[in-house]
């Protein structure tokens, strides 16, 4: 049995977008994450997948607890956070970093990188010294020089800032990092870096990831376990090479194929969804899938929620006709 | 991607001659004891209403024979220090009150804001004139009134800031690394929008000293002896046909005053805003870089010249 | 294909004026589209990719830009140079022989004008239309490019629809006017992959109904595999490459291409590491001395340093600009 | 009547309608008058400002006239009247007399509008303190007075705005809308109010009903022009929109000089400028303090800087020689023989060494806003022998309270150390200074001693004059008076000044020294 | 219909803030140390039994808060009795006085925002030309003045230039309204114009460079289509906020100009009443002003809400 650096129970939460409504039934309720649960072990990288809006940032910062829950626990190194008061948290935050989609956005323009890191230290009462050589060597490790302790975040590449938030992150040597979409705002030249950057941290340190993503082909290439999230909710989950060589889920399926060539050449069977992505406010019972799923069915699944079931090898998903054993007439 | 040269600086013309004509009247404001020639109170009989530019008294005299000059550096005096203090009372109790309830928002932030409704509601004169009514009339009461009326503004402003600046990404990264709220709002996120609002201030140091004069000439803001340039045209107003100096003098102080900063915080809010900033044309460039050429040989040609050759 | 060029673009130079001074974004590109094509053009961000597009329709704000070159239209009257042509002539060209697709339907469109009547507005204009047939025009383009239902989508505005309705909104107005050319700048990176495979879809589509040349800018190679037939590559303001698309993904000739097709993730393997370029794209305020991209080049030589490479033909129909491939080789 | 600097404020005047001076006019002649207040209302009963005097006078008449010099009495409303006693007057009123709505005055209304001002809410029903009750014979059309005891002054009061006379029924109907804008106004005067717009213009026109012949009036139609502001009031008349301003403060005199339309004329008058020390209080209850203080003042600096060119320096009592007719010999004598008070330091020191503050005091100086430069030269003379003079401004408004002692301190004692205005005597007699500021029956709250100045030796000198008809007589005790209270130092006195006024030149008006009481547009005529 | 909805909906939010000012502006105004009965009394004589009288009719003898209620009781049936200095009743004082206030105010309002909004756009048109620059300047210039100097100023040239302009006189017909109120209502536009107008530059070159500005030159449309129909119409958005705000500031500004001018505005009444102590109708004239004010951003939000679809009538 694998040791769980995370294990998130039931996670709920919903935004409520009419705080002044009266009348209760027309408020709206946005079903941001819906009973999501999901084990993390030491020492992997888990990928979350899903479009814009299915909340995959929502859940990620459930875990670090940067969002409230409304339901459900969050074990962190087999203790539970999700009842812990704000002076308790900050004691586990050392051990839980974050990295953010877009690293210009994500240090303060107006505090050079230097003191950025420095200010880092000294709250979590560093010493000075201490700091100097623990910045070195992080330095030394994403492979920049140290002039760029000088610079606005303005003044450095998007590719080397990224590292330099890697970095931040390192300082107070976490157990786990929690990476939202890391890449999607950077150039496919320096995306590489950077996930080089994240599976050698796997690799060689150790350390837990969840990688949130959007793009496919770059979870399918750093994870080894991955989520599909739609609509708040988990519709398939498994080892990658599981879940990539067995597509059971029709919006996994989509979302494969809606994936450009990547050859001119190459031919392709393609299942275009139709519609938009809906979202989930005042979501019913039944399947969150149903009006964009190609093998919908009245009758079951507007009515009935699926549940993850067990496709084999740790392979879970939610879809009433996912496996072999379900019927489709 | 080394730190790069700035086209179309802070310190363009017009900016700099506002910098220098305040920091010309700062200076004189603060040194206005030992500049002025006469005590800005002496009276003296025997020089009534003596015209400008007449030996000993440059600006020329009021009606009791005190000497417009003093007056006017020691009148710069009392409107300059009621503007910063008024300012300084806006920004000590606004931006606090705005960082905090844009920042954490909801009741505090539905309170806050409806006691901006309705300060805002009462016209800030009005307003100055009801606490004057109440509390007595002086200087006091007026920089007061109108510290209380320009704070929400204030702080109007450092909330909206701070609404918008508070869904960037570095603040969340900045939680996310464990920081109080405290650190984050003062430390993180007032750095970031102190610029915007600088522009504004140095504004309304300009309209501090316009509203205390205002007050003044209704006789309700600074009190004799003491005269600040609302009183000084006040009492010009009056003897306009005396003495025209004693309006006119005042009425440029104001004036140029209140310009100059106008002129400096728009140099600023144009710095900082850069679609906003006059960029020089091309030839000027060209034509630098011509210059350049010259002095520097033909090392830079290649650099400057405006088609590149390829092989 | 009839083999004429819709637009040849001859040795664009574009300045533009900045708060930090001259930026030489275009500099010396050639390009040329044929009648039906799709032409591509891929880099990094910041390379010059919009601003070319946005140079054939004289986009940028004339006090602040310099052009030279040429940008030869084909019209009825023959090729016409957009750079020479006076403001009238210009305005009267657009939306008749081309029109742009951008990147951020939301901010492209104004915020505050319902999304019908934008393009009602172009359609009476450009085609004589009353008030009201210019409306029923729009419905029906709206119709075919899945904008449903219309009636009450020409009502909407912006903000009440969802990003990928707005880009078919944006596909919408293009097509509006028949025009002979499409710019479209990034239309789907602000999508999602299944919003994405669906705009390609359309996309497509109609380049095929219509026979209408598209320049299609994207820094998503999978996208120019999935669409283009055939490829601009550029760097640092000029285009170091160009041809047909199976040619370019097959044949890279540029060292900057080949790097920029091993850099992408693939599907194929996981857990390796993969190809990164080094370094940062240059700036662009200086004119260059020698290949803008020597300093990342594994194969730089000495004269990388001092010369530029001009366009050599490879092969037919594809270029390359780089001292590697001399003229005859 | 208190005066701030600059701005008379008596409200005793009366109007009147001379048929002997009229010149026929012809056509619609528009009078227009520039004003720096609005009256409260119409209603005598209000009239306590100079702002009512000149508008509302008018439409109304008094039982009788000054002259034009001020020093007697003609006939208006009374044809004739006659002292029976002591204590008894007897007034023949006008027969055949129609308000301006053309109603018949009747006695009934002549009483009731003297019955009125008994009311303590009567504005100036003072003047009637001395008044027990009134008798009428409606058939004789006589009216008769009995005082509660003698008073040589009575025979002024009939002249004073509180004996107009209003229309009974009409003032009953309406009650306290009476004589405001929504209300109506009912007089015998020369004139009717035809519109009010509230803060803006007032516009009178031809009585049709007047008794004493309408077409003796030159102007048919007066406009009452409310401008607050000096400046802009000058530039208005400057550029032709006015025909006459009164009350030109020294700032604005040469604007109006400048004017090529306008006759500035200048004329003796009634007022007089000085500063009053309270004596109820420390440090001006010390005589020597007083002096000291005195002494600091450069009485002539002060006459022509803020004074302008109209006023002359007086010396120990607040005074206008002009008021002094009836024996003007014997005043210029006793002036030069009382203590001038003129600046002399060395005195000054003297004077504070002996008092209780030989190092100096602290004072508060009470003034309105346009006697501020007056308040800070003063401030400056008296600095060098280290009195320290704070200058407290009020508003217009709010002097009415302080210098009749309505507004007190936390002791009951009036709030100012001194207080800097002036004063427009209420009728041409020297009583109406020495009364009103330094006898002792003036210390109430209301009171006009604003020195808060009392010594029975000078109010049994001054009781005696009520008793005397023999104008040298009471003179000699006035001048005796006059003299005790110069010694006692409770004001200083700055200056005295003529009153100016501008007229356009189209325009005639002939004046005398009491030409405040008894102008009334009747008397303006078309210049030939 | 929502917009009715929206409107009662407002009407009802502003009781609450009216009732809070009225009663901050009642207790303040009571903390002076001025005695009401020594204010109606004024210069006549003081005796004891006309203070009790003037003391019971106006409720002094009462405690404060039980006055408030008369007070606020006497403002909903239209009975706010007589003033403290000269016994007029308050609702003909303050009514006749209205509509000199509301036509200058308007009248200002009206040329300021139209001139400000012509030259804003004219000066972002022109941007960096000569034009732009004067406009600018001027602009500066006049935002600089302080009102009463401007006034006097106004005053001063008309009186040299045209003499036989009257700034006296009533107000009978439409004409005598005009020619009265027109040069204070420019002296005040002016104020405005040189605020706004700044704003509307800025806010105009803001809007000429967003990206949907782009693809409105795209379509080939002509480029004054583009400016008018496209960056004018948003570009006036933030300048109506503005404008809001400028407006309490407005009612404000009356106070001097009517002083200055001799309007017989509510301003003008205010400026005495504080200064009499007139409390009863300072009172009333403020939370008169508010109403002005609240109407006037409800106005302003309607407005808003008719020029930008993203507003939404909450
Ligand atoms: N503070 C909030 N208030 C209301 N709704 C919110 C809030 N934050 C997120 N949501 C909504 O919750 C849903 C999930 O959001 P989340 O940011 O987790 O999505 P995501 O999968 O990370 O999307 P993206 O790929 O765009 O980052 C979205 O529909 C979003 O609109
Ligand atoms: N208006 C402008 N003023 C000054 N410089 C500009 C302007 N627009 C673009 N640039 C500069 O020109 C260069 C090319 O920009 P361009 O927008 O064409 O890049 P791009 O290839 O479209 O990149 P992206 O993929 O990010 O859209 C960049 O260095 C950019 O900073
Ligand atoms: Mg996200
Ligand atoms: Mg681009």
């Amino acid at each position: 049995m694998a040791e769980y650096m995370i294990e998130a129970r039931n996670l709920v939460k919903y935004y409520y977008l009419d705080n002044f409504k009266i009348a209760k039934s027309k408020i709206r309720v946005l079903h941001a994450v819906d009973h999501v649960s999901f084990n993390i072990e030491k020492g992997e990288i888990f990928g979350v997948i899903g479009e814009s809006g299915s909340g995959k940032s929502t859940i990620g910062k459930c875990i670090l607890r940067m969002i409230e829950a409304d339901e459900g626990d969050i074990f962190f190194d087999n203790e539970n956070i999700s009842r812990l008061n704000s002076k308790q948290m900050k004691a586990r935050r050392r051990n839980m970093q974050m990295i953010f989609q877009n690293p210009l956005a994500s240090f303060n323009p107006k505090m050079t990188i230097g003191k950025a890191f420095y200010e880092l230290g000294h709250v979590y009462h560093m010493k000075t010294q201490e700091v100097t050589k623990k910045i070195r060597e992080l330095l030394n490790y994403i492979n920049l020089d140290e002039d760029v302790l000088s610079r606005l975040p303005k003044e450095i590449s998007g590719g080397q800032l990224q590292r330099l938030a890697i970095a931040r992150a390192l300082m107070l040597e976490p157990k786990f990092l929690l990476a939202d979409e890391p890449v999607s705002a950077l150039d496919v030249s320096v995306q590489a870096q950077i996930l080089n950057l994240l599976f050698e941290l796997k690799e060689k340190r150790g350390y837990t990831i969840l990688f949130i993503s959007h793009d496919l082909t770059v979870v399918r290439n750093v994870c080894d376990h991955v989520a599909v999230v739609y609509l708040g909710v988990i519709v398939e989950t498994g080892p990658v090479c599981e879940v990539y060589n067995n597509l059971l889920h029709p919006y996994t399926q989509a979302l494969l194929s809606a994936k450009p060539k990547e050859h001119p050449l190459e031919q392709k069977e393609r299942m275009i969804l139709e519609g938009d992505i809906p979202n989930a406010i005042n979501v019913k019972e039944g399947c969150r899938f149903a009006s964009r799923c190609p093998k919908f069915r009245e009758g079951l699944c507007d009515n009935r929620t699926p549940k993850l079931r067990d496709a084999g090898n740790g392979h879970f998903v939610a879809c009433h006709y996912a496996l072999p054993s379900d019927v489709l007439d | 991607m080394k730190r790069q040269k700035k086209q179309g600086k802070f310190f363009t013309i017009p900016v700099i001659i506002a910098a220098v004509v305040l920091a010309v009247i700062v200076i004189s404001t603060i040194f206005a004891d030992f500049i002025a020639p006469y005590d800005p109170e002496a009276v003296d009989y025997n020089a009534s209403f003596v015209r400008a530019f007449s030996k000993g008294h440059i600006l020329g005299t009021d009606r009791i024979g005190r000497d417009l000059l003093s007056r006017l550096l020691c009148g710069a005096k009392i409107s300059i220090l009621n503007a910063f203090m008024i300012v300084g009372f806006e920004i000590l109790a606004g931006v606090p009150i705005g960082l905090i309830s844009g920042y954490y928002g909801g009741r505090i932030d539905n309170i806050i804001m409806r006691i901006w409704d309705m300060v805002c509601s009462l016209p800030s004169l009005l307003l100055a004139f009801v606490l004057v009514a109440a509390f007595g009339k002086g200087m006091w009461s007026g920089i007061i009134a109108l510290g209380i009326v320009y704070t929400p503004l204030t702080a109007k402003l450092a909330r909206s800031l701070i609404m918008t600046e508070k869904t960037q990404v570095y603040v969340e990264a900045a939680k996310s690394l464990g920081y109080t709220d405290f650190r984050i709002i003062f430390r993180h996120i007032l750095p970031n929008v102190i610029t915007t609002m600088i522009a504004q201030f140095t504004l309304d140091i300009g309209s501090a000293i316009t509203s205390m004069a205002t007050l003044s000439y209704l006789g309700i803001g600074v009190q004799p002896p003491l005269a600040d340039w609302g009183t000084l045209l006040k009492d010009g107003m009056s003897m306009l046909y005396m003495n025209p100096v004693l309006l006119i003098a005042p009425a440029l102080a104001v004036l140029i005053t209140t310009i100059a900063i106008n002129i400096f915080s728009d140099g600023i809010q144009t710095y900082i805003d850069p679609t906003q900033r006059k960029l020089p044309s091309f030839k000027s460039i060209y034509k630098k870089g011509e210059k350049e050429k010259k002095k520097l040989g033909k090392a830079v040609t290649l650099l400057k010249s405006r088609k590149e050759e390829c092989i | 294909m009839d083999g004429r060029n819709i637009i040849e673009i001859n040795n664009l130079d574009v300045n533009l004026m900045s708060v930090r001074g001259i930026v030489h974004a275009v500099s010396g590109v050639n390009m040329k589209v044929k009648k039906g094509e799709v032409h591509g053009v891929v880099g990094e961000s910041g390379c010059g990719k919009s601003v070319s597009a946005k140079s054939i329709l004289k986009l940028h704000d004339p006090e602040r830009t310099e052009y030279s070159g040429e940008i030869l239209l084909d019209t009825e009257e023959g090729p016409l140079d957009i750079l020479k042509m006076n403001n009238r002539h210009l305005t009267n060209m657009k939306g008749k022989y081309v029109s742009m697709i951008f990147q951020d339907p939301m901010t492209s469109l104004n915020p505050i004008m319902k999304a019908g009547e934008q393009i009602a507005e172009v359609v009476r204009i450009k085609k004589n239309l009353k008030k009201k047939e210019a409306k029923k025009y729009v419905l029906d383009i709206f119709d075919k490019v899945g904008i449903l239902p219309p009636e009450k989508r020409y009502n909407q505005y912006p903000f009440e629809m969802s990003g990928g309705m707005l880009q078919r909104v944006m596909i919408a107005m293009a097509l509006s006017c028949e025009v002979k050319l499409i710019i479209a700048d990034e239309p789907t990176t602000a999508l999602d992959v299944t919003i994405q495979a669906q705009i390609l879809e359309l996309m497509k589509k109609f380049q095929k109904e219509s026979n209408t040349s598209i320049i299609f800018i994207t820094h998503n190679l999978g996208v120019v595999a999935e669409i283009c037939n055939s490829v601009s590559v550029m760097y640092a303001g000029r285009v170091v490459e160009s041809g047909n698309v199976v040619d370019i993904f097959d044949n890279p000739a540029h060292p900057y291409t080949k790097a920029l097709l091993e850099s992408r993730p693939s599907s194929s393997d996981t857990g390796k590491k993969m190809k990164t370029i080094a370094g940062a794209p240059p700036a662009l305020y200086r004119k260059f001395i020698g290949c803008p991209f020597e300093a990342r080049c594994e194969y730089a030589m000495d004269l990388c340093k001092v010369k530029i490479p001009c366009e050599t033909a490879v092969k037919e129909e594809h270029t390359v600009a780089c001292h590697l491939y001399k003229k005859g080789d | 009547s208190a005066t701030s600097p600059d701005t008379s404020g008596s409200p005793n005047s009366t109007g009147s309608a001379d048929a002997s001076n009229s010149v026929s006019g012809s056509g619609e002649n528009v009078f227009r008058i520039g004003y720096s207040a609005e009256p409260p209302s119409f209603d005598p009963k209000d009239f306590n400002t100079t702002a009512c005097t000149l508008v509302t006078y008018d439409c109304y008449d008094t039982l009788l006239n000054f002259n034009i010099e001020g020093t007697d009495l003609e006939p208006c409303l009374a044809e004739s009247w006659e002292q029976k006693d002591d204590t008894t007057y007897v007034y023949h009123i006008r027969q055949g007399v129609k308000f301006s709505d053309g109603s018949d005055m009747t006695m009934e209304d002549v009483v009731y509008s003297m019955e009125r001002v008994l009311d303590a809410e009567y504005s100036m029903s003072y003047l009637f303190e001395n008044v027990d009750h009134f008798e009428t014979d409606e058939d004789a059309w006589t009216l008769t007075v009995f005082l509660t005891q003698p008073d040589t002054t009575w025979k002024y009061v009939p002249a004073t705005s509180p004996c107009t006379v209003v229309r009974k029924s009409v003032v009953e109907a309406e009650g306290d809308k009476y004589g405001t804008a929504d209300g109506s106004v009912v007089g015998t005067g020369p004139y009717m109010r035809t519109s009010w717009t509230s803060g803006s213009e007032i516009v009178l026109e031809k009585n049709p009903y007047y008794w004493n012949d309408p077409d003796s009036l030159d102007v048919s139609k007066i406009y009452y022009e409310i401008i607050t502001d000096d400046t802009s009031r000058a530039l208005q008349a400057k550029s032709g929109q006015l025909d006459y301003v009164r009350n030109l403060t020294s700032e604005t005199t040469s604007i109006y000089e400048s004017a090529a339309d306008l006759n500035l004329v200048n004329y003796p008058a009634t007022s007089a400028q000085f500063l009053a020390l309270n004596s109820d209080k420390a440090p001006f209850n010390d005589e020597n303090a007083r002096k000291a203080f005195a002494y600091c003042i450069d009485k002539s600096a002060i006459t022509s800087l803020i004074g302008g060119k109209f006023a002359t320096e007086s010396k120990g009592v607040i005074f206008n020689p002009a008021m002094f007719y009836m024996d003007q010999q014997a005043w210029e004598a006793a002036d030069a023989s009382m203590p001038g008070y003129q600046q002399d330091y060395e005195k000054a020191k003297e004077y504070l060494a002996k008092s209780g503050y030989p190092d100096g005091f602290t004072c508060d100086y009470y003034c309105i806003a346009s006697g501020v430069s007056q308040a800070e030269a003063i401030q400056k003379m008296v600095e060098s022998i280290g009195i320290t003079m704070n200058i407290v401004t009020i508003q217009n408004s709010e002097s009415y309270g302080v210098s009749y002692g309505y507004t007190l301190n936390e002791d009951g004692k009036r709030v100012y150390d001194i207080y800097g205005t002036g004063w427009v005597s209420d009728y041409l007699d020297p009583i109406g200074y020495l009364k009103p500021h330094y006898h002792s029956s003036m210390l109430y709250a209301g009171g006009s001693n604003k020195a808060q100045y009392s010594n029975p030796e000078f109010d049994t000198l001054i009781d005696q004059t009520y008793l005397l008809d023999d104008d040298k007589e009471r003179a000699a005790l006035m001048i005796e008076g006059a003299t005790v209270a110069a010694e006692d130092c409770p004001y200083v006195s700055l200056y005295y000044k003529d009153d100016t006024y501008v007229i356009n030149k189209n325009f005639t008006y002939e004046e005398g020294p009491a030409f405040f009481w008894n102008f009334t547009v009747a008397n303006v005529h078309i210049a030939e | 219909m929502h917009y009715v909805k929206f409107i009662v909906k407002r009407f009802i939010g502003m009781i609450p803030v009216i009732l809070i000012v009225s009663f901050l502006v009642f207790f303040i105004l009571r903390l002076s140390n001025v005695n009401p009965v020594t204010v109606m009394i004024g210069d006549r004589q003081s005796t004891e039994e006309l203070r009790q009288k003037l003391t019971k009719q106006f409720n002094l003898d009462k405690p404060l808060l039980t006055q408030y209620f008369i007070w606020m009781k006497g403002i909903f049936t239209g009975n706010l009795g007589v003033d403290y200095v000269n016994g007029q009743d308050i609702v003909s004082l303050v009514a006749s006085r209205i509509p000199v206030t509301l036509g200058l105010v308007v009248m200002s309002s009206v040329i300021g925002m139209a001139a400000a909004v012509l030259l804003g756009t004219f000066a972002a048109l022109y941007r960096g030309k000569a034009a732009d620059s004067i406009i600018t300047v001027t602009m500066l210039i006049f935002s600089s003045i302080p009102s009463f100097l401007l006034s006097i100023l106004v005053i001063i040239v008309i009186t040299e230039v045209a003499p036989g302009y009257s700034f006296s006189g009533g107000f009978s017909n439409i004409r005598e309204c005009f020619v009265r109120l027109i040069v204070p209502s420019l002296i005040m536009a002016l104020h405005m114009i040189a605020m706004l107008g700044r704003v509307t530059r800025s806010s105009m070159i803001s809007q000429l460079q967003a990206p949907y500005i782009n693809t409105a030159n795209a379509k080939g449309i002509s480029s004054s289509n583009v400016t008018f129909k496209h960056a004018f119409h948003n570009a006036v958005i933030p300048v109506l906020t503005i404008a809001g705000l400028m407006f309490a500031n407005s009612i404000g500004g009356t106070v001097l100009i009517e002083q200055i001018f001799s309007l017989p505005g509510v301003g003008g009444l205010l400026v005495t009443a504080i200064q009499q102590y007139n409390y009863p109708v300072v009172q009333i004239l403020v939370l008169f002003m508010l109403a002005i004010y609240l109407t006037m951003s409800l106005i302003v939000d309607l407005l808003y809400a008719v020029i930008d679809p993203r507003v939404k009538l909450k």
